[in-house]
């Protein structure tokens, strides 16, 4: 546990003493909880329309795949044709690419991204790397299946995937929300203790709370 | 006669103060104001002389009658002696002074003395 | 000027228009960046897309009570702003609340959802929200200024503070807009104008990934859709009240949608141009440049 | 009548008496020591009453039987026996505090105690210039003898400097003494006076000897080492006799001497006493020891009654009553301090912080500074405001200039000691207190006060101890040992009653500012409720304050207005000196408001050109040349207290470190009376021109500057009460720029400004006040997150806020729009340009004042705080729904003034017809206004808590930071330097270069007195020939060239 | 040498004043008004025949008490100065002094006894020659002069001195006082007769009044000795 999570006895101005517990005054407990659909049936499949044709990206690549993101911006590809953009926040992103191989250092901030992001998310991962740990399947520092900490939607396999690789995963990507089955923050919710079991195997430091809100 | 004595009292002024003011070992200093003070006796008595009239007590050789024009002016006398008297006190209590100041300090060096100032 | 309840219905009517006219408008704009950098960009219905999207998502968070209240501030300062300046010169129907006040109150109410917004901003507790703060307040004193000094000018020019008398003086042919009359003022104004549009060379404020995005950091699913609507609605209301002031109103609705188009081309020229300046740059940028001009339009009035 | 020579030989015969009694017998030579002294004072007073109510005649006392000029004769005259009661009087308190000295020293001490009042009264009763002299040197050589006493073994050192000095003295004394004589043939006084034309033929070289020397011997700058030297060392119980009683009588031998100098040496005797004035009160600047601190005031102060005599000419039938009160101020004020300075033990200024504990002796304390000030009540006051008008009416400015200068740096360094004494951290030393001791400076309470009160019947402008307001802020002096509630009671009921009582006399614009004044001074004083205790000190000074700005804004007269403004000075400098770090803010508060005072002073003096009971409508007649120096003295003055830019550094620090309930009266209320000043002035004068300069658009710039860089100041302050310190200077800027667009809505704006700024600043106020007061801090940085734990508090700062920058819907865009319908018909252009600028940064002060307290995160320390207290909040609350209210009908006030204001500026008035108000230009509906926002506020709020039911409530560090997580909350709450960007830009505008002036300013006069008072270089010799330089200076100055 | 360089400039300033007083001044020929009354009217008002006897003792006899005022007070700081100092240096063992001469000796009993005569006998005759109090009470002090300087061991008792000087003193003001109720004013010395010009007897009260002050400032010049010669003795 690091120095800041720890407990601490504080002095208040008025010289009253109390004690501190970051982890619980500083850090919401609950944990995450199924976020259901809309109750009409017409208002989800509108929802879940609306949902893939705007999808927004979390600008936040975390391998060597993030360079494969880039040209899609340029004239070349110009994602945003599909309503594909980036959002430099997780509170306002949809959808997190997991870009190539995953350090367990790096894992621990892709969590709490993860977590951050609003339901319902989406997670894509690039790469051979995030399927079974490609060519880094005996790391000491990579993780190997990305899918037993995050739940995935959607893998684009290559070493690397071209940026139309890309593409067509987004293709694919709305196919799979349109079609309602993209509930990967539920199952995420569901699954909690899990994931966090799985999680915490590799990530040995874990200083920080359950769940990042 | 009145013109000299005037001006042998201002000149014993003028070194009195010199004395007082250059002097720095008090007791020096309390003399030269004692010369001082002995030139403004005289510049007082002085001013009183008028020539050739004499002093003013009335006996055989100065009638009343004739007093105001037989004598001087009694008055600057009479102020002389209270000058004087004042001028012994202030002497003397000055050498009181001196004789304590040298008692505590042991000095009689004017420029000793200068712990109050600013 | 007095109230009647069917200035209610008008405008809502008003807003309505409002509301797709900018999310077109917007989505136009970013298209028309996009071709510049030969891109395609959005589709133009984009907009309604991210919005139902935004309202759509299940989850959201708060961090308290000024941070809930942040977006209906600047939801409600540009709705208000909106409302509070008659968006067709002549039209009884779409003089909207302008009964409320004149010029002044537009004025000062564009800071009544900047207020909130930076409130509910600062609430959320993010240090790079409060920069953004920070930074977009200080820009905005200054890009204020030459803005200030031009609605001074052109009120001095006018003898009045009525947004209408100052339309009304305006008509009779493009030679009557105040552009030709007081053209000091309309500069200076317009370099005001780039700096309140958040678009480059002024918008360090949002710098994405330095302090992602400035103030809304924190902002996710129906607040963002408030601020998306408020996105639309503000920049409108605002150039409405430049058309108003500088370039004769809008008899129509044509017309006004015609000039508002081109007065936001404006900042869009500029922004397409010219890489972004520092808060600190960008001040002294309005007072040498900016400030100059309005002093002249006030002397020369 | 007694004969008045009984008080000499009463004195001569008990001294002689005591020789008889047995060394041993000390009680029986004390007791008859101090009856002697008494009967002496008995006769006095006795002649006091006779002369002054009785009707008795003045009375020649012939000795000899014969009659003067033949033999020495005595006069006893009203003068004559007010000193002898003064001197007669000290000298018995002085025995009284001897006692134990007299006890150990034996029956000669007491017989040179009894030769020193004796002397001293032979000097002041006798016409005959040599019975002057040897009375004179009797002085001399029982000050010779008195300063032995001391137990400071350096007072013989001086005591024979002081011999040194004597000596010279008396041989200049003794020479002109005879040329005079011999010139006119008479020693008498009134008889020389007579033939002094022929004195005065031929260079007149002998009555300037006998002038120089008696005007050596009150110790004129700067031939007066020894006396400080004394003055340091002697007893404190002699040196008070040594200023009070032998001052007086040497000036009062002065006053003779003039007699025969007749009115060509009047200007030499103006010259040294106001050199002597100013210079010794220049030294006292450096000076850290209490009695040499005293003595250069003593110095300053016989200097300035020396000016005064020199004033003989012009003074008139008020010479004596000035002369008389300036030096019986002194005298009873020196005294008092002196035999004060006995009961503290340690020599520094800062010893005297021992008298802490102890609140009569303060109170002792205050009452002699004051007296020696010359604030009213005291006599002093009455004085000076007489002789700076005659010195005005007889055009003798430059005089003028000077004494008030000097009084400046006099109230000065003696504010600066009392702050010592308030705020130093106190010392070990303690307070001596012995019975008698204390009982003799209460006397001198008593004198002072007495005298205060003979001062004010005999002023042709009424006593200011009759007036209600003053009365009951003195009365809580009585009250002091009661608890907070009831005084707190008493005071609030006290002004809501006199706002009842005054309510049908004020016109619309004085309801305006009773009604902030009064009733808004109650609302603050609620908050004083959460104070437990006593709060000795707090109610006197803030009554004091109250009655002043009562009395201010019904002041008809010039004289009343002065005093009312006084009064409030120098209440609130005792309220902010309360704050625990205001020390030194609160002495330069009081330098800046005194300063600013003595201009209006000057300024209603130059106007009233000698009419002693000058209308404040008058000053619209006031003449073209001189009108607009007058406008410009009386302007400043104002400005002063409204922290015109350029005389605003007091208030900052004033405001800022002033307690948590005093930072809103003297923001909220205090800052008023300058601008109700600022109105009275233009109301009456109008627009005035110097060398064609429009004196009203000089205040026009000067507002601007102040509203921009007031704003500018604030937003890169940190401490909070500080940021709003300076945004009152910025509000103040917008108000004085009202005032000086001198048209109908600049000056509507300015009162709505008066009511706006009252209520947000003094909410503002406290609730930071509150805030600090919980947080045990004001740093805003320090704080933050604060939001959930005091809501209320939030609420109120959330509201004020709005309210200041202006925007809609509450009542500062009211402001901001009068503001912008009045700079429509305003002559003058471009000062608006600076205006504009300062009104969007105060957006930015603003925001940073509720971002860093209430937003962003919460502290480890602070998370178990709890809301302000109860008292605090209430009244916060009372003015959020003031606000709300005043937004919603702003007319309530504004209609009346505005109707009132039509009789100045009979354009462009607005019209309040129904729910728009309307004006030439624009319209405004404050309600439709508020109807509107309210609805779209809630529509909106109902749909986003419809479409966002389920959001979770998370905390503070749950939020997005790069895939990080915050460390600490101090180093995620992003508030110190907030406007960092503005800095870099405009930063250079906030260079503190005013405050560098007036520190440059104080530095200057501060070293320059460190550096000129080496010239006193405690050798008895150099003292001696700075003597006689004096002497030669003088001559060549005033005979030789 | 600055300083001197400084004193002789204000030297030659105060010299200049002086000068030009030397150069204003012209003898009277005749007295002056004061003079004349004095010169005219003293015989006859006061009935001394030493008219500055009349103007010191009567005219001007609020100077003269404060003269004497001046000598009790020096007498009594002096006291004061010195008893201070005693009071520290009383362990201290005293001196011892060498024998006076004989010839000291023998010539202060001749002289002693003389001395007090004349000086008694001047203050008395004051008011008729010239002398008078202060001269007759230096005379008579500088008889005690000589006995200390005989035998600087000497005892004088200061109480003697004290009452003797105090009593002089109470006596000049209640004569003074009596002045006021018995004639014209404070000090007037016709409260007795005034007697013929010229007699002993004569002046009113001028004779008793001068004797009491040379008693007072006999007392007052050995009062000042005997404590001078006390501390230098101890």
């Amino acid at each position: 546990m690091k120095e800041e999570l720890k407990k601490r006895v504080i002095k208040g101005p008025d010289g009253f003493e109390f004690e501190v517990d970051p982890l619980q005054d500083y850090y919401c407990e609950a944990p995450p909880t199924v976020q259901p659909a809309a109750y009409q049936k017409i208002v989800e499949k509108i929802f879940n329309w609306a949902r893939s044709e705007s999808i927004w990206i979390l600008g936040f690549g975390t391998g060597c795949g993030a360079i494969e993101m880039r040209p899609l911006m340029t004239p070349r590809f110009d994602a945003y044709r599909f309503g594909v953009q980036w959002r430099p926040t997780p509170r306002q992103a949809n959808l997190f690419i997991i870009s190539g191989y995953l350090s367990t250092k790096t894992l621990k901030r892709a969590i709490r991204s993860y977590e951050q992001m609003q339901n319902p998310k989406y997670v894509i991962g690039l790469g051979s790397c995030t399927i079974n740990g490609g060519m880094y399947w005996d790391s000491y520092n990579t993780i190997k299946r990305l899918d037993d900490y995050l739940p995935v939607d959607l893998y684009i396999a290559g070493c690397m995937p071209r940026p139309e690789a890309l593409l067509a995963g987004f293709e694919e990507m709305k196919k799979i929300i349109r079609a309602g089955k993209a509930e990967g923050g539920n199952l995420y919710a569901e699954n909690f203790d899990w994931y966090k079991a799985n999680q915490k195997k590799v990530i040995h430091d874990w200083d920080m709370p359950e769940h990042s809100w | 006669m009145s013109y000299i004595a005037m001006t042998t009292g201002f000149i014993l002024i003028l070194i009195g103060f010199y004395g007082a003011l250059t002097n720095r070992n008090i007791l020096r200093m309390i003399i030269a104001f004692t010369v001082a003070n002995t030139g403004v006796n005289l510049v007082l008595v002085a001013v009183g002389y008028m020539r050739g009239r004499t002093a003013p007590i009335l006996d055989a050789a100065v009638p009343v009658t004739e007093a105001a024009a037989r004598i001087i002016d009694p008055i600057p006398q009479a102020l002389v002696l209270t000058a004087i008297v004042i001028g012994v006190g202030v002497t003397a209590l000055m050498l009181a002074f001196v004789y304590k100041l040298y008692a505590t300090r042991g000095s009689l060096d004017i420029s000793n003395y200068t712990e109050l100032k600013w | 000027m007095e109230f009647e309840w069917i200035k209610i219905p008008y405008s809502l009517l008003t807003l309505f228009i409002v509301i797709n006219f900018g999310l077109l408008l917007t989505a136009l704009i970013q298209k028309i960046g996009a071709r510049v950098g030969r891109r395609h960009g959005i589709p133009i219905y984009q907009n309604y897309i991210d919005l139902i999207k935004n309202y759509a998502i299940r989850s959201s968070i708060t961090h308290g009570f000024m941070f809930y209240l942040g977006p209906v501030f600047r939801l409600s300062g540009g709705v208000g702003l909106l409302l509070f300046v008659p968006t067709i010169y002549g039209s009884e129907m779409f003089s909207n609340l302008s009964f409320a006040g004149d010029l002044i109150l537009a004025l000062y109410f564009v800071f009544f959802g900047a207020l909130g917004m930076a409130l509910g901003a600062g609430e959320s507790g993010h240090p790079h929200a409060a920069i953004g703060v920070s930074r977009g307040l200080s820009q905005m004193t200054a890009a204020e200024l030459p803005f200030a000094l031009a609605v001074f000018s052109v009120a001095l020019q006018y003898q009045t503070l009525s947004v209408t008398d100052i339309v009304a003086a305006q008509q009779g042919g493009v030679l009557n807009w105040t552009l030709f009359t007081n053209p000091f003022a309309v500069t200076a104004a317009m370099f005001s104008f780039l700096g309140s549009m958040m678009r480059p060379p002024f918008d360090v404020v949002l710098a994405p990934q330095e302090i992602p995005i400035g103030p809304p950091t924190e902002y996710h699913s129906s607040y963002l859709a408030l601020m998306q609507t408020n996105r639309v609605i503000f920049p409108v209301a605002k150039i409405v009240i430049y058309m108003n002031l500088f370039f004769g109103g809008a008899a129509s609705w044509p017309v006004f949608f015609l000039k508002v188009f081109l007065i936001y081309m404006v900042s869009v020229f500029v922004g397409v141009a010219f890489p972004r300046f520092r808060v600190e740059q960008s001040i002294r940028w309005f007072l040498i440049w900016a400030m100059p001009l309005g002093i002249l339009a006030i002397v020369l009035v | 009548m007694v004969n008045a020579i009984f008080i000499i030989a009463t004195g001569l015969g008990t001294a002689f008496l005591l020789g008889l009694l047995k060394d041993e017998w000390r009680t029986a030579a004390y007791g008859i020591t101090l009856a002697a002294l008494a009967l002496m004072s008995w006769i006095a007073a006795s002649w006091v009453a006779a002369l002054a109510w009785g009707g008795a005649a003045t009375v020649d006392i012939f000795t000899a039987g014969t009659e003067p000029p033949f033999a020495i004769n005595l006069r006893m005259g009203l003068p004559e026996a007010v000193l002898t009661l003064l001197v007669n009087l000290a000298s018995l308190l002085a025995a009284v505090y001897l006692r134990d000295t007299m006890f150990k020293q034996g029956r000669r001490a007491m017989a040179v105690l009894l030769i020193f009042a004796m002397a001293l009264c032979g000097i002041i009763l006798t016409r005959d210039l040599f019975n002057l002299f040897v009375f004179f040197e009797l002085t001399v050589i029982s000050t010779g003898g008195l300063i032995l006493l001391s137990r400071d073994k350096r007072a013989l050192g001086a005591g024979f400097k002081y011999l040194i000095a004597s000596q010279v003295i008396s041989i200049l004394l003794l020479v002109g003494i005879i040329f005079s004589y011999h010139a006119t043939g008479t020693l008498n006084i009134d008889g020389m006076a007579s033939m002094s034309a022929q004195l005065l033929q031929g260079g007149s070289l002998a009555f300037f000897l006998m002038f120089i020397a008696i005007v050596a011997e009150l110790k004129p700058f700067p031939a007066n080492g020894w006396a400080l030297d004394i003055y340091e060392s002697a007893h404190p119980a002699f040196s008070a006799m040594l200023s009070a009683a032998a001052g007086s009588a040497a000036l009062f031998a002065v006053d003779k001497l003039l007699l025969i100098g007749g009115t060509q040496w009047l200007p030499v005797a103006t010259a040294i006493g106001i050199v002597s004035f100013i210079g010794a009160n220049l030294f006292a600047l450096a000076q850290n020891v209490d009695r040499r601190t005293l003595g250069y005031s003593s110095i300053a102060q016989i200097g300035l009654v020396l000016t005064v005599l020199g004033q003989r000419d012009i003074l008139g039938d008020s010479y004596l009553y000035i002369a008389g009160g300036i030096l019986l101020a002194h005298a009873i004020s020196k005294a008092g301090l002196y035999w004060l300075s006995g009961l503290v033990e340690g020599r520094e200024l800062t010893a005297w912080t021992a008298l802490r504990g102890r609140p009569l002796l303060i109170f002792a304390f205050v009452t002699f500074l004051a007296l020696l000030i010359g604030l009213p009540p005291f006599p002093g006051f009455y004085a000076k405001w007489d002789l700076i008008h005659t010195l005005a009416a007889q055009d003798r400015i430059m005089l003028l200039t000077l004494i008030l200068f000097g009084a400046l740096i006099e109230a000065g360094y003696l504010f600066r000691w009392f702050g010592y004494v308030i705020k130093r951290e106190q010392t070990t030393e303690r307070v001596a207190c012995t019975p008698h001791k204390v009982a003799v400076v209460y006397g001198a309470v008593i004198a002072g006060w007495t005298a205060a009160y003979l001062w004010g019947n005999l002023s042709p402008h009424g006593n200011l101890l009759h007036t209600l307001p003053l009365l009951f802020a003195l009365g809580f002096l009585l009250l002091e040992w009661l608890p907070v509630w009831i005084k707190n009671t008493i005071a609030i009921i006290g002004l809501v009653a006199w706002f009842i009582l005054g309510f049908p006399d004020y016109d619309p614009l004085q309801l305006i500012f009773a009604a902030v004044i009064l009733i808004g001074g109650a609302l603050i004083l609620l908050s004083s409720y959460h104070v437990q205790g006593r709060r000795i000190g707090f109610y006197p000074s803030a009554m004091l304050m109250y009655a002043g700005l009562a009395m201010l804004i019904t002041a008809d007269d010039s004289f009343s207005f002065f005093a009312a403004w006084e009064s409030l000075t120098v209440g609130s400098y005792f309220l902010i000196l309360r704050g625990k770090h205001s020390e030194p803010h609160a002495l330069s508060y009081i330098i800046f408001s005194l300063g600013g005072a003595f201009l209006i002073l000057a300024g209603f003096a130059l106007a009233s050109q000698g009419v002693m009971d000058f209308q404040l409508q008058a000053l619209g007649q006031v003449t073209e040349p001189l009108s607009a120096w007058v406008f410009m003295l009386l302007a400043i003055g104002f400005m002063t207290k409204t922290a015109a830019i350029g005389v605003h550094i007091w208030l900052p620090g004033a405001h800022a470190e002033a307690e948590t309930d005093v930072s809103p009266m003297v923001s909220g209320i205090l800052l008023k009376a300058g601008l109700f000043g600022l109105f009275m002035l233009l109301m009456n004068m109008g627009k005035q021109q110097l060398y064609g300069i429009e004196l009203t658009h000089v205040m026009l710039w000067i507002g601007a500057l102040s509203a921009l860089l007031g704003n500018l100041m604030a937003i890169f302050q940190e401490d909070a009460k500080r940021l709003l310190a300076y945004s009152s200077i910025g509000q103040m800027g917008y108000a004085l720029f009202g005032l000086a667009m001198m048209n109908h809505l600049g000056w509507l704006m300015a009162l709505m400004f008066v009511i706006n700024h009252y209520i947000y600043k003094s909410m503002l106020f406290l609730s930071v006040g509150g805030i600090a007061k919980r947080t045990g801090t004001r740093e805003m940085y320090r704080m933050g997150g604060l939001i959930t734990l005091m809501p209320l508090s939030f609420i109120a700062v959330l509201i004020g806020i709005i309210a200041v920058s202006g925007v809609p819907p509450l009542s500062g865009f009211g402001g901001r729009w009068i503001f912008y319908n009045a700079i429509m018909t305003a002559d003058h252009r471009l000062p608006m340009i600076i205006i504009f600028l300062a009104g969007p940064i105060a957006f930015l002060y603003l925001f940073r004042l509720i971002h860093t307290i209430f937003l962003g995160q919460l502290k480890d320390e602070h998370r178990r705080l709890k809301e302000a207290p109860f008292w605090l909040i209430l009244p916060q609350m009372i003015y959020v729904a003031c606000l709300l209210i005043f937004a919603v009908v702003p007319g309530m006030a504004l209609r009346h003034v505005d109707s009132y204001l039509n009789q100045f500026f009979p354009n462009h008035g607005l019209n309040w017809e129904g729910l728009t108000i309307t004006s030439s230009f624009g319209y405004w509906s404050p309600i439709s206004i508020m109807l509107v926002i309210g609805t779209i506020f809630a529509t909106v709020l109902a749909w986003l808590l419809f479409v966002n039911r389920k959001a979770q409530k998370v905390k503070q560090f749950n939020m997005v930071f790069a895939a990080e997580r915050p460390y600490r909350p101090e180093t995620t709450h992003y508030a110190w330097n907030f406007f960092a960007p503005y800095r870099k830009a405009l930063g250079f505008l906030t260079q503190p270069l005013v405050t560098r002036f007036w520190e440059a300013l104080t530095d200057l006069l501060h070293s320059l007195a460190e550096l000129l008072r080496r010239f006193y270089c405690g050798n008895g010799q150099t003292y001696a020939i700075h003597l006689l330089g004096f002497v030669v200076v003088v001559y060549l100055l005033k005979v030789g060239l | 040498m600055i300083k001197r360089l400084v004193v002789l400039l204000l030297l030659a300033g105060i010299g200049a004043i002086f000068m030009s007083l030397l150069l204003g001044y012209t003898p009277d020929n005749e007295l002056n008004l004061t003079a004349r009354y004095y010169a005219e009217h003293t015989a006859q008002d006061i009935g001394a025949a030493n008219i500055v006897t009349a103007i010191i003792v009567t005219y001007r006899g609020l100077d003269t008490l404060g003269e004497v005022t001046v000598l009790f007070l020096t007498a009594a700081i002096v006291g004061l100065v010195l008893a201070q100092g005693r009071q520290q240096n009383s362990q201290r063992s005293q001196r011892k002094l060498p024998e006076s001469g004989e010839l000291l000796q023998t010539g202060s009993l001749l002289l002693t006894p003389l001395i007090l005569l004349l000086g008694v006998y001047v203050f008395v005759n004051g008011h008729l020659t010239p002398g008078g109090g202060f001269q007759g009470g230096a005379i008579l002090a500088s008889a005690i002069l000589l006995m200390l300087l005989t035998d600087p061991m000497r005892h004088f008792s200061h109480r003697l001195i004290s009452v003797l000087e105090s009593i002089s003193g109470l006596i000049f003001i209640t004569i003074g006082v009596l002045g006021i109720i018995y004639a014209g004013g404070f000090l007037d010395n016709r409260i007795l007769p005034t007697g013929s010009l010229g007699q002993l007897f004569s002046a009113g009260v001028i004779p008793i009044i001068y004797s009491f002050i040379g008693l007072k400032v006999g007392a007052e010049f050995s009062s000042m000795l005997v404590n001078l010669s006390e501390t230098e003795g101890s």
